[in-house]
Parts: C-alpha cells; structure tokens; sequence
C-alpha cells in the first residue's frame, strides 16, 4: 500500500490513543444493513505500479493519436504545438498539489498567474475584464446567457444557427430546467453566416444573441451590426470562440462590440485530451462584472502595503450566498488556466500572430489541395485554419474509411448533426501551424482513393 | 526579491515560441484581419521558466505538507497518475475521432465506470459532469426529469442547514425553492423534521453523508425510506464519500443519485482550484433519466451512445450538460489510483482517513471544545471557538498556523457551529506528521486561550502578511493596466 | 531564439554602455586568421521546437527498445521498474538546474540527499563510509585500484577473470599510462568461478584484488577466503557490484571482509540510457577514506549550532590540491544518485528485498525453461537474476536473429570477448522484477525457433 | 519546519513500492543469502515526495535566479531537451543491444560528432567521456600515445597558473611532470616564457582558451606553432567553448585536443554536480589515437567500433575510457539543444554571452577593481579584491549576496588575482535581470568598502548560516548512523 503512510503498529496505537479496540469501532454509526465485512465482491485487490501501468499503456496503444498521422479534426477542439515547458511548470507540486486560493497570504502563487490570466483573456477578447476560468467553454456559453438574463430580466436567448451544436445542446438542456426560451436553428452550407435572419429575430423579450466567431464551418463573420442590433433593442451580444488562437489573426469580438465573450480555451496550453479537461474562457465589460460568474482574483495589499492578489467578489459566489449565488459552480480550471496562461507567455503577442498566420497558412493549403479533387466543393469564401468542404456523398463513412488508413481527416457534420439530412455531405477540416505539406498530400490522395 | 507581473517584464515583440521561418501567402480572412495591437507580453522560455518557478513557490501545497481543510479532502497525488495521463493514447486523441479509432479509451471510461457503479453499490453513472457541483447538477437535473416524466412537478428541495453552499446553490439553479432541515444538537440531521416536511411538494432531499460536522448520518436509510414513500428522491452529496468508500455502499442505505468527487475520493489534484470531475452514480429509478453522451459495451467494442443514437437506448435522458465526454484526464488518474489500491486498498483508505481523524479529535479535544464528540467521527474533527480569550477569533488562530508551517483547516464552516474549524487530515498523512501537527495546533490554541495579541498580526513569515479582502471588492482590480504617467512618475 | 532574452533594442543599448559599436569590437583578440565572418558553413540554421522535437522522434523511433517487447539483456546494466515520482522528483528545477553545492547555505538540499546516499551505500555495500558518487561503475573500479595502489604503496593489480570485460579494457588502458601492472584474465564456462586460481596469485607485490559479485557469468562466490588471502598479504579486496539490487538477497561485500566496494547504480532509478549517465557507487572503509577519490558530503553545524552538510575533505580534491589530487575527478554524477537514492528511499529494506527475491525467481524461471530446450546447458549452479548458458552453436547471430523477432534475448559472450573462440557459445540472460511468464514463453519459443 | 534525515523517519518494513504478491518459490543463491538486516529505511511515497520536495526548496537553482559561477557557466537548460531525453527510444534501450536494433541512437551519436567537429573545425571526436575531466584526460592519453607511437618519451606538461585545478591533476593522473607557465601582467599566457621552455621533454602545452580570466588568448595560433614545431601538441581546455563557438573554430587556431563540457556549451543541466559529458575533439594528427568505442556510418548504417572491430579501422587507439558508449542521455539534449540553435544561433550564443559580460564589467568597475579591465573581456568578467575594507574579504561579499537573493560569483579563481571574483552571466540573462544584480553587488561592495562588519555574518537569510567546515574536515561524518543512547536522551 505504497500511498498510506500508517504502519500497522501506527493504527493500533491510534486506536489504543482514541480509545477503540478495533477499527470497526469507529464505524458503529453505519447502520448494520449497510456494513460490509469484506471487501466489495466482483473488485480486483491492489495492484504494483508496473502492473497499473501495463493495464494503462495497453489500453492507450488501442487508440489512434493525433500524432500518429495526418490529422484534420477540429470543431471545438484543436491540435497545437505545446512546448515542453508547459507542462513542466504545471507538474511542479506547488501548483499541481495547491488547494483553491482561499488563504491568499500562502497562495500568491496562484493568485498572481489568475491575475496575469484574467489580463491575457481580457486583452485577447477585447474585453475589459475576464474571470478566472470556467470548465471549459459549452459550460461558459451557457453561463453566459444565465448572465444576459439576469443583466436584462429577459428570458428569451437567441443563438446562431453557426453555434457548435453540443453548445447549444448543453444550453437546451439547461433551458428546459430554467424556463429560458431558446431560439436555435441549423446552419446552412452558404459561404457566409447569415446575419441578416438572426437580426431579425431580436425583440424586445431578447437578452441576448449569442453568435460564434469563427462559427462552426469556419466562417468569419462581422459582428459589428449583430453588436449595433442587440444594443438597440437592449439586449447583449455574447461572442462564442472556439479557436482562441483565430485572435492572433482576426479582430476580437470586443472590438465589434461584444459584450461578453466566451471561449474555450484548449488550443493554448491544453492539449486535445479527449475532450478535457479543458478551460472556459469568460470575459465582459467592467459594468457587468458583479454579475459574472465563477472566481476572480484581484489585486489589493497586504498588511505591509505590499501589492497582492485575493479572491475577490466572493459574495457572488455559492459558498456565502448559498440559493442566492449567480451559479452553483464551485470549481474552476485552474490548472488548465496555468497551463494557458504560460503558453500564452511564450507566446507573447509575436508569436501568437505568428502561429495564427502559420495555421491560416497552411489551411489555405489544405483547402486548395481538397478543391482540386472533383467533386469536392469549398463552402466557405472565408476561413482561419478551419473550413467546410461538401463532399459528393456522405462524409461519415469517408472519415471513417480514412480512420482506416491512419488519416484522421476532419468533422463530418453527420456526426454533429445526425438529424439533419441536408448537412450530410458536409465535412469540417482544421489545419495548425504542426500541419506539414506531407500531411495535406497524404490527406488529398486518401479522399480522392476513398471517393474514387 | 518580489516577483513581477509578465506586463512588467515581457514585451510584445519577445516570444519563447520559434516557428518556422519564411513568408506566409495569401489570405482568406475576409476584411476582419486584426491591425490593433494585442497587448500579450511574451518572455523568452527562461524567462518564463523562472517567472512561474518563483510564482510558484509562493504557494503552499501538499507536497509540502499537511493541509488540514476540512471537507476538502487534500490528499496525495501520486505520480503514477500524472504518468499514465499523459500517454498519448490518452492525452492526444481528440473527441471527435471515429469511436473505433479511439476504443482503448471509451474502454478505459467503461472501466472506471463499472468500478464506479461497484463501489456505491448503484446501477449507472454519468461520467461527463465537469466537477463536483455540476455533479450535483446533473443529479438533480435528472431528479426533475424523473418527476416530469411522471407529470409530477414538485417545487421544493430540503437542504440541511450544514451543507456544502453548492447544494441550494445548485438546487436554485435548477428552479427549485430551497428549505433548510435543521440538525439535532448531536450534528446530524433531524429525522422526525423531514418526516413533518415530507409531502407531495417536495421533490428532492439532499443529504451529505458523511456530513460536514464529519459525522455519518446514522438514520439514513430509514430517511431514504421516508423520501422515497413520499415520492421524492435522496440526493447524497458524495463530497465525503472517501470516508467510506470499501466499507459502505450508499446504494445499500437507498441513494437515488450520488456525484464523487474524484479528487477528494480518488486523488486527482486539485491544480490550485481544478479541474475537477464528478461523475454520477444513479439508483435504477434514475437510471433512464442520465445524461448524454455515455459509453457502453456492445458485442462488437465500445459505443459512444451520443444524441443521434439516444432515441433508441435512452430516451428519457434529460440531455447533454457539456460539448465532450468528460474530464478524461481526470478518469485516467482516478482510474490508476483505484486500481493501484483495488477493492482492499480502497477500503484501508477509508479506515485510515477515520483513524487520522479520530486520532485528531482525541489528541486536541483537551484543548478545543468539540461540539459533537463524544462518539468517534468519520474523516474530519470539528471544533468550536468557545473557550477563545476575547477579541481573538478563530481567524487569528487559522492564520497563526501558517507561520507554524501549516496550511490553515477549514474555518467558520460547517455555519452550524461556532467559529468552527473542521480539520481532514485524509489517508495519506503519517503519524509522525499528524503529531507534529497536532503539537502546532496546541501551541497556537494555548496562546489563543491566553489572549496572545499577536495572532492577530499573523502570519508573520508567509510571502504575504493579511491582504486587505475589503479594498479588493470594494474597487475590483481584476486585470493589469499600464500604470498612468502620473503615477508611474511617484 | 527562444532561449535568449537579449532583444536587439538590448544589444544596441548594451553595447553602447560597453563603449562598442558593434559585437565585433568585443571580439578584436581573436587574430585575424580565425575569424569567422558569417555561420559556419554545411551547418543547418535555427529550429523550432516543434522541428527538432519531430527530428528526435523519428530517430528514436528507430531503435527497438525494451519496453518494446520480452527483453533479458544484462552484463552491467539492468532494466527495473523506476516509480513515476522518482522522475517527477529530479525533474524539479531545484534538483536539475542546480549547481554543486559549494555554497552550502543555499545548497542543503543537495547535500543532505548526498549525505543520505552516502548512507545508503555504504550500508547496501557493508562499508563503512561511501562517497558523493563517481561517473559510472567501470570509472569507479579503476579509481579503486588507484586508490588501492595509493594506500599500499604497491603497483599490481589481480583482477578476476569474472570482472566485466569493459571494466577490465578501462583499466588495461589506464594502467597502459600509470605504469600499474595488472594481472587479468579470460573465464571459463564453469559453474563457480575459479577462487583458489586468484588467490595463488597474490605476491608481496599486489596492492588488491578486484572480484566482481556476481560475476560477468552471473556466478556468486564467497569472497571470504579472498578477503584473508589479500590481507594475509597486505593488499586490499576490492568488490565490484554490477547489479546492486543483488545485495536485497545476497551479503554484502564488506560483510565478507572486502575493503573497497565499488558498483553501477544504474538499477535503481536510472534506467537503461544507452549506456549513460549512470552513476559510480564507491564505499570503503573509515580508515581509508582520506584516500578516497570523489566528492563527500559531511555533517557539520552552522553558526547557530544548526544541523547542516557541506562537501568535505575537499584537499584531497583537484581544485585545491591540483596535481597532488587523489584523482583528476571534478564531477560526480549527482542527479543520478539522487535517482538512486529516492528510488531506495521508496524500496526501503522490505522493497529491495521483494525486488530482489522477484528478480532472482524470474531468473530462475527462465533459466527452467530456456535448459528444457535441447542442446542448451546452464552453466551456473548459482546465480542471483542473471545466469550464463551454452548454446550448441554461436550466440551472436542467434541474438541478432532474435532481435529481429523483437525478442531481446540476452548478450552473447562472443559481443563481449571475441577473440575468445571458447566463449562464443555462451549467452548471458538477466530476468527483472519485470520480467512476465509470457516474455519467458516468447523467449523459450523464439530460442528453439532460432535453434531448430 | 527543519527537514528530518530519511533515517529518523523511515523504517526498514515501510515501502511505498507495492510488488506483485503471491510466495516466491526456490533459490540458486548458494548459501550466500543475506541473513543480517541491511538498515535502509523505507518510506510511502506521500512522505517520499514531500521529503524531497522539501528538500529541493533548499537549493538555489537556474530556475530561480542568475547563476554568476564564472568559469562554471550555469545557464537555462531547456526542458524540450528533457522532453525528448526521455523518448523511450532514447531512455529504455540497452548499451549491448545488437547494433541493427539501435540505428536511431547510433545515429544521433553521429549526428551529434558532425556537428561538434564542424563547430570546432577539427578532424574527429570521440564521445566517450564521462565529463570534462574525463574528456582532459581522453586528450592527454592520445597525446601520449601519439608520442608513444613516434617512440617519443617525452615527461612535461606545460600548464598556465591560471588554469582549472583539473589541468595539472590530469596531467599529472596520466604520468606527466607539470610545470607552470607564469601570465603575463595582462592576465594571458606568456608566449616568450613557452618559447623559451619548449623542448625535447615538453609532450603537451595545455592552454585555456578564453582563459580563465576571462580573456581572449590572442597568442593561441602563434603559440600553437612553436608547439608543433617543438614536436609537441597543443590541448585547448574547451570549457569557454561557450564564449566563442560559432564565431572561433579552435581548429583554425591549431588546436590537437580539446574537450568540450556540454552542459556549459550545450545546456545539459547542471544537476547538483552532474553527470556531466565531455566529448574531446582531436586534430588530424591525434585522431588515430583516439579511444574506443566510436560510431561509423557505412553504407549499410551505423556501426559501433568497439574492440573487436578495433584492429582493423583503429589500430592505434589507446583503448577504452568507460564502461559503454558515454552519456547518452546527455547527447540528447544537446543534439536538441543545438539544432534549436543552429549554426546563426549559436553565433548568437557567443555574442550575447560576451555582451553580457561586458555589461556587467563596465557596470561594476567603477566600483570593483577589474585587474585585466582595460579592453573587453569574453563570457566571464574578473575582478579582484582591492579596495575592500580590512578584515572584510572577497567571502564576506559573497555570502552576502546570497541575501539579496543571488548566488554568490566564483571566488578566489582564477589564483592569479587576489581574492578574486569571477561573474559569468550567460546569455541566457536578461537585461533586467542583469540590472537587477548589478545593482545588488553594488550595494554590497560599497558596504564592504565602507567597512560593514555585518556583512561577516551573512547569510542570514538563507537555509544555514555559514556552516563549519573546519568540523566537518576535522572529524568527517560521512554517513548516518544511529545516536547513541545516551545522545538520545540529552
């Protein structure tokens, strides 16, 4: 038993110190009906590292990486380069094994790279402020019509039809419970979003519209007049993003006016991870800050004078307002937000423009190389490192058949939309700055073999 | 030497990323390409290597010591599961690969599932919920969608006053009225109370167990009982279940749903604040109600049962609560943890965190007033201030413990006792540094007692003395901005 | 450059504080003839971190390594099982980018983990004192019959034909230039190794004896008689450990009267590596230990009577003594003692000894199956987890044929002493902690496949 | 929190290694069982990982702040290098393995020796050294054995009094007579002194090159000719490599040996004291002399020279330096290391290194004499103790620069300067921080010039106080063992 420390000499002379005779002695309020004198049945007993470590090494080499191959997935989640320092600093027990800041005097550590990463978001976003992370960014977009709702006193949300549909799954399950009523719809395979209907269905019941950016076919739409529309009516713009590195290149959602801007935060930092644990990026304006959810770290001073960092409007928050809290959420990223936050360090403003310009480029590559395969058909006029191609026929068995060949070529909308016919042939691919001209070659020979 | 802001010391033009070089053609951005300036300082790597590396030990943590907070569970993690997190057939596979190029990991989610649903003696579990409180969300999420699809909608959750602020937190939030079930002077919940309250209204009663005065509720089956004659459902907050986990099945005491918290049970780190993870375990009667997507086991591999597929095996499903599958990396750590400790470690791991605890309760009860101790407690100790000099508090003695060594316990929770300290030693602490802790408290507690003034000033000796919490909410200062020349010319 | 925070605003302000005006003025001592004006020529310019990262992949991809498949190689490097938090551990900036400790008051960390190796070694060793470290086992062992020649004043040297051949080519080459004279010797394929031939050859000349336990053969003798022969005649015993994990099951050198006891650590925390770093392991006793090469930590106090270490008995060392030092040695192999050491710390007694006992049964195992197959003969009657047999025919290009099967099957005695016709036959097994009845099976089978 | 000897609080039954169960059957040990208890405490890992992590705070590290050890050249060390030394095709395989099995790691042995020999414009390299000294050694044995091999007997080595301790020890370790050569008053080798000792006897002149004082020695080429025409050879001492490498091929200077530290070079970590790797570049004239074993690429791959193949491609090596092939692990990281660079970029490597030098040598000598400061310095700037009030010396500063929160310079090296001071910065040193210490041994040397006798106290803000060596020397304890009983209960 290799993590417990108490010998067994150790236990029994605790248990002479608290006066029991036996451990069982210390169980007597669990009812009889529930006291189990053995072990679990049916459970295997403990195992030596090396056997863990089998087990795990085996189930692991059953998957097919990112890394093994030609790799186009994106829709949400995004394959970067993380450098080695990363995750060397996210491994070091003072950050790794802290607890959540509350005594902020032992915990300036945490405190102050919140700080840097409130800042980094807010300035990425084109936000004034940030928060210090949510659980990853379906979660955030749902909070952040919860907010539009209680900054406006509306119950009606309208969300693009270019909104990643399992965020916008998420928040119809949400809505159901809450009473919100949601306005969804299912995007079209035309060159641009369609800005004009969403416009058009804002009234005076709306809190807020909520519109990716770029949008799930990788679409890069202005905001500006989304901006100018919600305002006039009083409601708020929520900006959604994806692919927080598409900032390095395009305008941020801030500066078209978004009032609250969220994300996920996976490209930077993370790592593809199955799906998570990843990080929600939450950024809105000063005068909204009260009623934003989840932790805030924020600067003040020490008995000395000193400057420093503290949790701070906390009296939002479950713990002190218990039913009265603008979210149940107790948790944040924290680490994940680390691990963001240094990237983004490296990165520094060069290299982020730099690594955007990178994925853009070799997106573009991509794209001309799959047009040149008859039958395959651009939808997009404009992308980042993310477009949509429509195939002849049904692009879940081709991704499939080229899963085969080790190429893992990108998101059939089949997948995401499974209901919706019209969206069948279409096909989502993403591109990064690790994509390589070997990558996009092996990629175009594959389809044109699988569609031949 | 103080450690700088990366504002103050990176500048927009630096970077510690080098790409590939060469000119980069053309452009399908459309008119929106970005011309403003950013504002991202960046720093060289050894630069930021050494910026995070002194940031970091400004932080206490546990691989320093023991953190004694009470219904916080900080307890080791091992090394083995940041090892095996990082393989690349788990760390770099994305979620919307095709299921059967990624069949070692739905069956690595199967596995912890099936340990999951073995340990707690239940009969599902959804896997996806992000942390412990939106665990709890999905379990009374699924409450309601149970109650719905029998027409039936109740409006009311009764919480005990000593819960987690989560549970009315998350109560509210999926459109219930909260009541409050107050406890018995031992620090439990009143049974005969919930019986009075029972009746066709209530929808839900989400009981913690053990509690947070670390006290396993004694009537809890026949509460289940009660709960489930009056046609509602027991929501068992799983905050605690590290106190009893091989040892007490809470399927076997009439659970209906459960979320773990695999950091506090099952040793994921806590990251300085997550990620988390919880997972929840559903009684039959839920079951159905579950959320997307899941994974299940078929003749021919690991399916992922997502919302195309739900009509046919579950269509009662109250839906999908987040974009992916979960918190893989945290299910490949937990599932390493049980298994390096199997069904006989795991059940040591629960009799020692009781033993710790015990230990403690018996070895300071002398000089703090413990309110509910006369019988043993489960994981944690909880005592009073009373018997505090004046004008000291136990805030002071909390912050005294730091220039001790010690990361402070808990304090002025569970709101039920007064100025309490709720200390959780956990499993994973030796004896002799129990002691040594044990010694500290006593220290701080004999000068408390005698009215040392001077733990008001404390800590002394940490990075920071107290920081003024009132001036930070007051005027929120939530990001950097660059100094004003004014300002900057003091 | 990601690796050097000089920005040119940096340089040119920096060079005008210098009173340069440009970099090459810093360089006018360089003459003329070997200034280079441009980047050296046929060399490839500055790589990403993503580039290089590729590049290493792909040649590490190239070799088969030993978690690839059923493995049983040996002779002076082990593969065990090295728990996760060992690498966690070294890997903190505080371990790894450390200089030696020279300041003690800000070093204590180094030194009271060399203070505890220190302990560590000398009690696996049975000596009394043990040093800091030494670059590898075959350095350590001709350091020790330097030393023994420094403390008998005498310049021959016996070493046991069962010492690694690599240890006794270092100490053939050595020897070639101090004028030490060694006596050295090839082994037969015996089941004991030849004691009583080594001990007629000790003469009033002879400053040690050097004897391997276990031996290159994986052979275990009692080095009491060897012991009372050298002391009988004034010179020293002088063990060499190839596998420490062997004294969790066997007595130690110094329990059978050795004087110095020198070893490779690698077994424990460090891994295979190709070979390097590894780490020297050097114990003799208290009365000898002025004579001792290598750095050594010592206990002491500081100005407030505080417990605390320093590196001690440095006269002896180069920086003070210069060309009187005991040994040319500046380095020790530090980060890999503190491998060694917090791998032992997590063994303990009870740890090595299970390790061990798995160890020497795996071995036994396989050598059961690998003699059931015919035409294959055990040669030891004893052995700890490594044991040598015969072949019918030679083994080199039975290993390589098995290799290509994925089966790393042993070292063939003809890879380590070829020109000695008599020996290549011989193949040297070594079973782990690790090894698994199916790599046995894999092993027995692909051997009689070879064979047949 | 004083951190307890793993011997206090392990005992010999803990273990925090589980191992699979079940009895362990028969035994080919012979009657050489170990019988006695061997007295290695165990502990958990939870306690194992706190103690060293505990232990780990009590060090300075690169990661924490600049690392002025002239002569040393602490600089950051590159975690992508630890990334890829830990590539299981790099880290699990085995030095005897059949050398088709290991293509990839002969491979970039080779790469590795391409590039270094071209760095250094020299004919061939052998690997095989173990550290810097160890690489001094390879290339004096092939200069002896090249000597040898002309039937040359010659018994002095030539060494400056400059030079590292290591220069005369190896020297001395491979039989030769050393004698000094004195400096001139500029800090350099006296070229008139060599010429008027250069004779029949002198085997070896051994010169380093930046020297030691942190100088160019402009004479190297002249010197290297009268050396040769003597018949003797040149050995560069190569660890300021780092000052000149992309800009200076020593080859071009008529180098025969030099070695090369590639953790000063090429940024292998440092480590608390290794390991250390010190590949030795040889001349055309040395290179038949070079050690076994050595990596040839053929057309069928890469081959491994080793004793077996020796006679034929390598009659004249003087034989084997280690056990293997050398440090692995090492080639590794600087193989990435210097592909990261490059050829433009380790250029840069140098010019930064030698402008941060400067820097620092024009920011202090207003306050520090600088003996050799009237034209540039390379990678290091020395200085001497002049000025310093009496009774306060070149220690008394250095430790108390450890509470300003740096690592003290190297001290009294080279020996040729009273009470010197030797400040390498690196080019891994930003501009801030180098302000940043420039500004603290300022205010440092002016309190020892004005006579602060506080300063002979310091540290006092460190782990230890000044610690007694005088003791430790006195009466060596070397290891732990058990108090004694009467000890014990003082």
């Amino acid at each position: 038993m290799r993590y417990l420390p108490l010998t067994n000499d150790d236990r029994q002379a605790m248990l002479a110190k608290v006066g029991a005779s036996t451990i069982d002695d210390l169980f007597v309020d669990v009812p009889e009906i529930a006291r189990l004198n053995g072990t679990i049945p049916d459970l295997p007993m403990h195992a030596s590292e090396m056997a863990v470590e089998r087990h795990l090494s085996k189930l692991a080499a059953r998957n097919l990486t990112a890394g093994d191959g030609p790799f186009f997935l994106g829709c949400g989640a995004y394959k970067h380069h993380v450098p080695a320092s990363v995750d060397h600093i996210i491994q070091r027990g003072e950050f790794l094994t802290a607890y959540t800041p509350y005594q902020p005097e032992i915990a300036q550590g945490t405190l102050q790279m919140l700080f840097e990463f409130q800042t980094q978001v807010a300035r990425l976003f084109g936000t004034e402020v940030a928060n210090a992370s949510m659980y990853d960014g379906s979660t955030a977009c749902w909070e952040a019509v919860v907010m539009a709702g209680r900054v406006t006193r509306r119950k009606r949300a309208i969300l693009s039809s270019g909104l990643h549909p399992h965020y916008v799954s998420v928040a119809n399950t949400m809505a159901k419970f809450t009473g919100d009523t949601l306005v969804t719809g299912t995007p079209a395979l035309t060159a641009e979003p369609d800005t004009d209907a969403l416009i058009e269905q804002i009234d005076d019941d709306t809190s807020c519209l909520v519109v990716q950016y770029p949008d799930i076919l990788g679409r890069i739409g202005d905001m500006t007049k989304l901006a100018e529309a919600a305002h006039a009516k009083k409601a708020l713009l929520i900006a959604v993003v994806t692919e927080p590195v598409a900032l390095g290149a395009i305008k941020s959602p801030g500066e078209m006016g978004a009032d609250i801007v969220v994300g996920e935060g996976q490209s930077l930092g993370v790592g593809l991870q199955f799906g998570g644990p990843y990080v929600g990026l939450f950024g809105c304006s000063q005068k909204l800050v009260r009623q934003m959810p989840g932790r805030l770290a924020g600067e003040t001073v020490d008995a000395e004078g000193k400057r420093g960092y503290v949790l701070t409007l906390s009296t939002r928050e479950q713990h002190i307002r218990r039913e009265k809290a603008t979210s149940n959420i107790c948790t944040n990223s924290g680490l994940c937000a680390l691990a963001f936050s240094i990237h983004m360090t490296l990165l520094g403003e060069a290299g982020l423009r730099r690594m955007a310009a990178l994925s853009h480029a070799m997106a573009c590559r991509t794209a001309d190389a799959l047009t040149n395969i008859p039958g395959v058909e651009l939808v997009n006029d404009h992308f980042f490192n993310e477009f949509t191609v429509k195939l002849p026929g049904e692009a879940r068995p081709v991704v499939r058949a080229l899963a085969d060949k080790g190429i893992l070529a990108g998101v059939s909308l089949g997948r995401l939309y499974p209901a919706e016919g019209a969206l069948a042939n279409g096909l989502v691919v993403a591109a990064s700055e690790m994509t390589t001209q070997e990558d996009i070659t092996a990629l175009a020979q594959g389809l044109k073999e699988v569609l031949a | 030497l103080e450690e700088s802001l990366i504002f103050e010391i990176g500048s927009n033009d630096v970077t510690g990323v080098d790409f590939p070089e060469g000119d980069v053609v053309g452009s399908r951005l459309g008119d929106l390409s970005r011309t403003s300036p950013i504002g991202l300082p960046g720093l060289t790597e050894p630069e930021t290597v050494r910026h995070y590396t002194r940031l970091s030990r400004q932080n206490y943590a546990i691989d320093l010591g023991l953190f004694p907070l009470g219904s916080c569970t900080m307890k080791h993690n091992p090394r083995l599961n940041e090892r095996v997190a990082r393989l690349p057939g788990f760390a770099d596979i994305h979620p919307l690969q095709p299921v059967d190029s990624v069949q070692g990991a739905l069956g690595l989610i199967h596995e912890l599932a099936d340990w999951l649903v073995k340990l707690t003696g239940m009969n599902s579990v959804a896997m996806s919920p992000k942390a412990g409180a939106h665990g709890e969300l999905c379990g009374i999420l699924a409450i309601r969608a149970a109650l719905e699809a029998r027409g039936d909608a109740r409006q009311v959750v009764l919480v005990p006053e000593s819960a987690h602020g989560t549970n009315p937190a998350t109560a509210a939030f999926a459109g219930y009225k909260v009541e409050a079930i107050p406890a018995t002077k031992e620090g439990r919940v009143d049974l005969e109370k919930i019986r009075e309250r029972l009746g066709p209204d209530v929808a839900s009663v989400m009981i913690t167990n053990p509690n947070t005065c670390g006290l396993f509720e004694r009537d809890m089956k026949a509460i289940s009982d009660a709960v489930h004659e009056a046609g509602a459902f027991v929501y068992c907050d799983g905050a605690n279940f590290n106190a009893i986990v091989g040892r007490v099945r809470p399927g076997d005491l009439g659970v209906d749903a459960m979320h773990i918290n695999l950091h506090k049970t099952f040793s994921t780190p806590h990251g300085g604040g997550g990620p988390g993870s919880g997972p929840v375990v559903f009684s039959e009667a839920l079951t159905p109600f579950a959320p997307l997507p899941f994974v299940e086991k078929r003749d021919d591999g690991f399916h992922l049962v997502e919302e195309e597929t739900a009509d046919e095996h579950h269509a009662h499903s109250f839906g999908r609560m987040v974009a992916f599958h979960g918190q893989m990396g945290m299910f490949t750590r937990a599932l390493s943890y049980i298994m390096s400790h199997g069904a006989d470690g795991l059940r040591q791991v629960a009799e020692d965190a009781v033993l710790n605890a015990n230990y403690i309760l018996r070895s300071l009860d002398d000089v703090l007033h413990a309110p509910f101790g006369k019988g043993p407690c489960m994981h944690e100790a909880l005592f009073g201030d009373a018997g505090i000099a004046e004008g000291l508090s136990t805030l002071d003695i909390a912050k005294a413990l730091i220039d001790e060594g010690f990361h402070p316990m808990t304090m002025y929770f569970p709101l039920v006792v007064h100025g309490a300290m709720l200390i959780e030693p956990t499993e994973t602490e030796s004896r002799a540094d129990l002691d040594q802790f044990i010694g500290a408290v006593r220290s701080v507690v004999e000068r408390a007692k005698a009215g040392d003034e001077r733990l008001k000033g404390a800590p002394y000796y940490a990075p920071r003395r107290r920081l003024d919490e009132t001036q930070a909410a007051r005027k929120p200062v939530l990001v950097w901005n660059e100094p004003e020349p004014a300002a900057a010319a003091e």
